[in-house]
């Protein structure tokens, strides 16, 4: 090497050294609250956006009328000032909206609410449609008065309609108006391009950096501000927030670590915790959740139109192995569909399938339920000295050979628990003689397979955020919904459920309807149209040193009432 | 020049096989090179080998469904677990040993897949010539130009999970173009040479022809050809599965890799990610090795296009 | 005009191939169980909003139809919307382009000029350690599994030793502050390049290397070098311009050969460093089922791949004067 | 004193079987402005001597003893600086046509012009391309195709580039190595001429190496013929061609005749093969080959005998 080329080269190892400490000092200027996000937000259209990161944006913005307080004991107004007043007919309500500005400082009024509801109604916006087709009438009595009324009395009407974003109609009105012309108006209105929304949340977008960051500055208009709401003092006190995205979460924990972001919005797996917890500026968060992982049936065929069969299954599933092992203990067994955390609706008195046996007690267990049922073994999995034994060669009770079968579950990218829980319930079903095997399918081509074509023997898919409200019960297994692209993907027809469930979404005393509710846990508990496996915990880490303030609730911190609350340390 | 064309004629000439073998192995431990890329090799066929041997002793050293009942969470090398577990206690050593076998297998049949169908391509190309051998090179051109990773990771994501053979016939029917050209222009020189002439003249069929006179002489560049493919599957199969799209039921490296880094492990649990990484590293490094090696042996001249992958 | 005549036949193959891929990935993808309407798992998505929602998107036309309506867009230069964004396709492939484009073309580059740099040298001290050393060193690297060596990477040098910033492309610090100029804003997208571009760069000049490498020793056998040697030229002198020019020929055609496969390791690459790139975009696209946009992608990769062919074999017929067309 | 001379010169090439000596005890004189041929069969050692002269023997082959003088300097263990120095501006080389002697990719004229400046530094880039110009005329080439590319080349004009390249620094010596094989007989007879032609005008010394015992003859007023490593016959054109001495000479002669006749048998000297020359035999290198063989030729090596003051033989009974 010449003198030169040394030269040279040491040149531009000092410009990588200056380069890296010159970045290190810029970025400590200012003190914005740094985000990460696990994936760039689709969109910034409030419609269109049904992924959790554009929802994560969008929460900042976006206000409904009302929502649940952190102890998620009840509804707050939120952009309405008091609660809904429902007239004597039981089917007319009016709220009062609280003096609210739009971040541009235009005034937020009823005829905003009353465009909102209009346009979910007139476009069909699906995901919404659904929760507004009962209402009849949308009127704005004045400036900040709105009046709903709908065509009966509905349940959940304050838990499930009034909790929707109100969009303002200066932003939305030409755009619905042009899109109304389309062909396609549905499309036209997912499809416009949302560059600054107008909301009246705590935050407004600053920029949004494709592929990089999204960079939000504080509201002055926040109507919240100052205020006391759910007993708690609104700010924001942050100036900023700067929404980084890290596609990994392996990469997203070093920058934890390293100081780069304060907080990683998205779930992270209990493997992380162990390492995490020796730094002492990182706290971790582990929070109940409003979710359901199950494995389901399809109950339109054999083998597993044989409700002793599922059970029979219910009993070989050990669900603490699953939770102790796969959840590393962050989680929790479920029995109903309904989470144990959902305690005013949850029923506790349900059967729990094999619970506190051991592997050779459950196969003896299922061994009885299934001889009892009708079918029989060429090798039985207990031997007649009452020895468990690999069974083979399972006949149905009408004596035909059990095919092989398949259990679906998303790939191992998509969640890895679940397809490793698929690999487990597959050798637990073999030792029964069940010949089932687990397929990962890709998560698009097995919602395919299970919704669409119902096309299945078993699959394992999960519910992430479950309302508090349990009308899902209903969706689930009410016969009406076992069609194409229907969430009864079961296949479960139940004249006495369906009964029950049409009368539960109607009754308006609480009291009454919980018991219709407890009922319905009941039956599912006894057909397993689904078997619910478990509750996952929402795992989030932050660092402590620079923000404080986190409201931990139900799915987590990463919640609006934190970021009305989150305070720069000292 | 005149070295290479010597040497190709001693490989059709069968009366010099002999000694041609004795000498091309002699120059091909003479290398450093082939010698660690052999060494190596052999290590890890020991390892696969050796993979039978963990279920037998103690179920719960079986890769896939064995869990340690004492262990329910990663943990480092012990006595009992001398890499370590992985986080549902499963052992991974056991699991680096399958993965062993599941390269070899998943590596080996791919390679030889891929140049069973280059080099049939190639021969019917070369030997048919105008357009069989236009269209034929055509189709070549345009599979060549795909990224072999994208299109089987879109079709393993498009059709669902994908099962390890089926992953490795995508693999083989997206690896053969760069074969089949070099087989295509070995087999238009021999096309012209006095045997195959004389061969044509006796009333030949061009079965015949191509598969007793062409083919034994095309071997030795498919078979130098197929350990350059060895190490293309085994990557591509490694990191498809790192990305999630590999078969589930199957443990290979790649997998392991995927379980440490989905399942949160990746900077915390060094015994469990390094050693699929070395290993994955170690076994392409060890086939591409061979292939050189047996490229200086075989013929200097013949390299250019099979290395560049 | 034979070279104009030249470049036109190569063209035409090109569109006819373009197209054949055209079509394949349009069958594909539609013969594809799993459309984006059902990926979304939410209980308020009843089964006629979802029904709405397939109609919107087209995608309940016969598959004919849908396939002119394809080709028609195509022709006018529209990809359609993205299922997954509801925005342009081509809207989003010019804002990845230029980040991949950087990332890889530099990549690639600079591992060409090591590489043949490097091999040269070696080339000229065969069967001496050096040699031997820098040859299983550009093995090793050549067969680095490179998503576990990105991590790696990653691990050392942003996080451990922390020279460099963990992933992305530009800071979100630097690029929100309002003093920031250009020349900052530069060297922080230098700065955050530099571990996906060593990344890649370890990965591929270990091939030219050896291409280089293998290249020279069979042109170090060529006459016109005894003829140089000789002419009384100086070692240096017959390296460089007679050996290595010559030699670096053959390198010329392996980087185009070889490019649809570095096109995977660039797609690693961006998906491990979350840079914001196509081949990421289409690793993306393809899991969430956005068909217009993984088409659009993979389309654009094969043309990419398509067009630099036949610009290295230009390339090649200029330096090589034997090559005329 | 001799321009170029060798004593008892042995070059061995190592090899993974042992050494092998590929030209044993070899002396020979060149005069200035003289011409002496080298004839044997491929593998007789001729070219390896050709390229000891121009020191440019391949890694693993090097001269074992003995003395290779160029204008009383010894080129053996001379620093490979000197050496460099020497070659083209003092000793040039015509390679044979066939071979890529030229760089494909730089333009034939460019390639002399380099080979003029670098050992003539002081010669301007112009004054080197009209000399170029002025050479290409000498060997009757047309100076415009100077800038063409060696493939626009044909066969012929490539052997006549090379020779003007040769040239190119006014050499003393010319070591021609089978310069015309593979050019078809009435361009090797051109470039024969032309060679001839140049020795004279030029007054330069030309080592020719041929299989081709005419060719040589054409060209070189001395001869010595080679078998096996060895000189086994050397005199000048005439007593060679006229008195041949030793049996593989007379074959050689033989074997060109019958060409020429086009009739008669193999000659019976060319059965068999080449000796190995990792492990000598104890006799006569030619002893399996010849017809005259005795068991004296088996046991001992034979020695040189004078036939006259330029003619020698290295056999025991040489007939005429």
């Amino acid at each position: 090497m010449t003198v030169g080329n040394r030269t040279r080269a040491a040149l531009l190892l000092l410009c990588a050294a200056v380069l890296a400490c010159a970045s290190a000092a810029w970025a400590k200027s200012r003190h914005p609250l740094r985000i990460g996000l696990g994936e760039e937000p689709r969109t910034l259209n409030v419609w269109m956006a049904s992924d959790a990161n554009s929802n994560n944006i969008l929460s900042q913005i976006y206000q409904p009328l009302y929502r649940h307080t952190p102890e998620e004991t009840e509804m707050v107004p939120w952009l309405a000032a008091g609660p809904p007043e429902m007239e004597a007919d039981g089917v007319t309500y009016q709220v009062r909206l609280r003096p609210a500005r739009w971040s541009d400082g235009s005034a937020f009024t009823a005829a905003d609410v009353a465009f909102t509801c209009r346009l979910i109604k007139e476009f069909k916006i699906p995901r919404h449609y659904s929760r507004w087709k009962f209402v009849d009438r949308i009127e704005a009595v004045d400036d900040r008065t709105v009046r709903f009324v709908l065509k009966e009395p509905m349940a959940i009407f304050l838990t499930r309609s009034l909790t929707i974003p109100i969009v303002s109609e200066k932003e939305w009105r030409e755009v619905a108006d042009a899109a109304k012309k389309q062909k396609k108006p549905l499309a036209t209105l997912f499809n416009h391009t949302v560059e600054r929304p107008l909301g009246t949340g705590p935050f407004v977008l600053e920029k949004w950096h494709k592929g990089a960051f999204l960079h939000m500055k504080k509201n002055d208009w926040f109507f919240g501000q100052g205020l006391r709401i759910g007993g708690r003092l609104l700010g924001p006190f942050v100036g900023e927030i700067l929404f980084k995205i890290y596609g990994t979460s392996d990469v997203a924990m070093l920058a934890l670590k390293k100081g780069a972001i304060d907080m990683y919005w998205q779930g992270i797996q209990p493997g992380y915790i162990e390492n995490l917890e020796q730094h002492p500026e990182i706290r971790i968060f582990s929070s109940e959740r409003s979710a359901l992982y199950y494995l389901g049936f399809n109950l339109r065929r054999p083998p597993f139109d044989d409700p002793a069969l599922r059970r029979a299954a219910a009993v070989l599933v050990d669900k603490s192995f699953i939770i102790e092992r796969v959840l590393q203990g962050y989680g929790s067994r479920m029995d109903s569909i309904l989470p144990a955390g959902n305690e005013f609706w949850y029923n506790p008195n349900l059967t729990e399938y094999g619970e506190g046996l051991n592997r050779e007690q459950r196969i003896r267990a299922v061994h009885r339920i299934l001889k009892e049922a009708g079918y029989r073994w060429t090798r039985p999995p207990v031997d007649d000295a009452g020895k468990v034994q690999p069974a083979a060669g399972l006949r149905l009770p009408d004596g035909s050979l059990m095919e092989p079968l398949t259990i679906l579950t998303p790939p191992a990218d998509y969640d890895p628990h679940r397809a490793i829980s698929g690999l487990l319930i597959q050798q637990w079903l073999r030792q029964a003689g069940i010949p089932a095997s687990a397929r990962p399918m890709s998560f698009g081509a097995l919602l395919q397979q299970v919704k669409a074509r119902h096309d299945f023997d078993a699959f394992i898919l999960g519910y992430g955020r479950l309302s508090l409200d349990p009308d899902y019960l209903r969706i689930f297994f009410h016969s009406e919904f076992d069609r194409e692209r229907g969430w009864n993907m079961s296949g479960y027809h139940n004249p006495e459920f369906d009964q029950i469930a049409e009368a539960s979404e109607k009754t308006m005393d609480l009291e009454a309807r919980r018991l219709l509710i407890y009922k319905m846990q009941e039956i599912i508990a006894r057909d397993v149209p689904y078997l619910p496996i478990y509750l996952p915990r929402e795992i989030e880490a932050v660092r402590t040193d620079r923000f404080a303030g986190w409201v931990q609730m139900l799915e987590g911190i990463g919640n609006i009432w934190s970021f009305c609350q989150l305070s720069p340390v000292n | 020049m005149k070295t290479g064309n010597e040497q190709r004629d001693t490989l059709a000439a069968p009366a010099g096989r002999r000694d041609w073998l004795a000498g091309g192995w002699a120059l091909f431990w003479e290398n450093p090179i082939g010698k660690i890329g052999l060494i190596l090799m052999a290590c890890f066929a020991l390892m696969a080998a050796a993979s039978f041997v963990p279920p037998l002793l103690d179920p719960m050293y079986h890769p896939m469904h064995g869990v340690d009942p004492e262990i329910s969470h990663a943990t480092g090398p012990s006595a009992a677990h001398w890499l370590g577990t992985d986080f549902i206690g499963r052992d991974i050593l056991s699991q680096l040993l399958a993965g062993a076998r599941i390269a070899f297998m998943v590596g080996l049949s791919a390679a030889f897949m891929s140049i069973f169908f280059g080099t049939l391509i190639g021969m019917i190309s070369g030997y048919a010539g105008r357009f069989v051998d236009t269209l034929l090179m055509r189709i070549a051109d345009m599979v060549m130009v795909m990224p072999t990773l994208l299109v089987v990771l879109i079709l393993s994501s498009l059709f669902g999970q994908l099962r390890i053979w089926t992953i490795v016939l995508l693999i083989a029917l997206f690896r053969w173009p760069g074969v089949s050209r070099v087989i295509r222009a070995q087999t238009l020189t021999l096309k012209h040479r006095p045997f195959i002439e004389a061969a044509r003249v006796t009333g030949a069929s061009h079965l015949r022809i191509i598969f007793r006179h062409i083919f034994p002489n095309v071997l030795p560049l498919a078979l130098l050809y197929m350990t350059f493919r060895v190490t293309s599957a085994i990557i591509i199969e490694a990191a498809l599965a790192f990305l999630g799209f590999g078969d589930p039921g199957t443990v290979s490296w790649g997998m392991m890799l995927q379980w440490v880094w989905k399942t949160g492990h990746m900077f915390q649990a060094p015994y469990w990610l390094l050693p699929p990484g070395i290993c994955i590293s170690l076994l392409t490094l060890s086939f591409y090795m061979l292939g050189r090696a047996m490229e200086e042996v075989l013929d200097p001249r013949l390299r250019k296009e099979g290395e560049s992958e | 005009m034979e070279i104009r005549r030249y470049i036109l036949g190569r063209l035409f193959q090109i569109t006819l191939i373009f197209f054949v891929i055209l079509t394949v990935l349009f069958l594909l993808f539609r013969l594809a169980p799993g459309d984006p309407v059902s990926r979304m798992v939410d209980p308020n998505m009843t089964p006629e909003d979802a029904q709405r929602l397939i109609e919107q998107l087209g995608l309940d036309l016969p598959m004919w139809q849908q396939y002119l309506i394809y080709l028609k867009n195509f022709l006018k230069g529209r990809f359609g919307i993205s299922f997954h964004y509801g925005q342009p396709v081509s809207e989003i492939i010019l804002n990845r382009l230029p980040n991949t484009i950087l990332l890889f073309t530099s990549s690639i580059v600079l591992a060409a000029f090591v590489g043949v740099f490097l091999g040269k040298i070696v080339s000229w001290k065969k069967g001496e350690r050096i040699d031997t050393w820098v040859t299983i060193g550009a093995l090793v690297c050549h067969t680095l599994f490179l998503p576990w060596l990105a991590l790696i990477i990653i691990w050392v040098f942003a996080y451990w030793i922390g020279w460099f910033p963990l992933t992305g492309m530009i800071s979100a610090e630097i690029w929100t502050d309002p003093s920031a100029g250009l020349l900052r804003k530069g060297l922080d997208i230098a700065h955050h390049m530099a571990l996906p571009l060593t990344t890649l760069f370890l990965i591929h000049f270990g091939s030219y290397l050896l291409v280089m490498r293998s290249s020279m020793l069979d042109t170090l056998r060529e006459d016109y070098i005894l003829t140089a040697r000789a002419k009384g030229l100086d070692e240096a002198t017959i390296r460089n311009r007679h050996a290595a020019p010559n030699a670096a020929l053959p390198v010329i055609t392996s980087v185009g050969l070889s490019l649809a496969f570095s096109i995977n390791g660039g797609a690693l690459t961006e998906t491990v460093f979350t840079w914001p790139g196509l081949g990421r975009e289409l690793v993306f696209a393809v899991s969430n089922n956005d068909y217009p946009l993984a088409q659009a992608s993979f389309l654009l990769i094969a043309a990419v791949v398509l067009t630099a062919n036949l610009v290295v074999d230009l390339i090649y017929a200029y330096l090589d004067p034997r090559i005329r067309y | 004193m001799a321009l170029l001379e060798a004593e008892h010169l042995s070059i061995g090439y190592r090899t993974r079987n042992g050494l092998l000596r590929a030209v044993e005890d070899v002396s020979f004189s060149l005069e200035l402005g003289g011409s002496l041929g080298f004839v044997g069969e491929s593998g007789c050692g001729k070219t390896t001597i050709g390229m000891a002269l121009m020191g440019l023997l391949p890694a693993n082959g090097s001269i074992v003893s003995g003395a290779l003088r160029f204008k009383g300097q010894n080129l053996v263990g001379i620093s490979d600086e000197r050496l460099r120095k020497l070659r083209w501006k003092e000793i040039a080389m015509i390679f044979q046509a066939a071979m890529n002697a030229l760089n494909p990719i730089q333009r034939v004229g460019d390639q002399i012009v380099e080979a003029i400046r670098l050992h003539e530094p002081e010669v301007s880039a112009a004054q080197a391309a009209e000399r170029v110009r002025s050479l290409f005329s000498l060997v009757d080439l047309d100076p415009e195709r100077s800038r063409d590319y060696p493939h626009q080349y044909s066969g012929g004009m490539k052997q006549r580039a090379i020779i003007a390249m040769a040239l190119a620094c006014r050499p003393d010596v010319i070591i021609a190595d089978e310069p015309t094989t593979a050019l078809d007989v009435i361009v090797q007879a051109q470039i024969l001429a032309e060679i001839r032609r140049v020795q004279k005008e030029m007054d330069v010394a030309v080592l020719f190496i041929s299989h081709d015992i005419a060719v040589v003859a054409e060209v070189c007023r001395h001869i010595a013929v080679m078998y096996a490593g060895q000189i086994v016959e050397q005199g000048t054109r005439e007593e060679v061609f006229e008195t041949p001495a030793h049996p593989y000479t007379q074959a050689l002669l033989d074997a060109y005749l019958t060409i020429e006749e086009e009739d008669a048998a193999l000659p019976q000297a060319m059965k068999g093969e080449t000796p190995n020359l990792i492990v000598p035999q104890k006799g006569c290198r030619f002893y399996d080959r010849c017809p005259h063989a005795d068991a004296q030729c088996r046991q001992e090596p034979p020695t040189w005998i004078s036939l006259s003051p330029t003619h020698k033989v290295l056999c025991y009974g040489p007939r005429s």
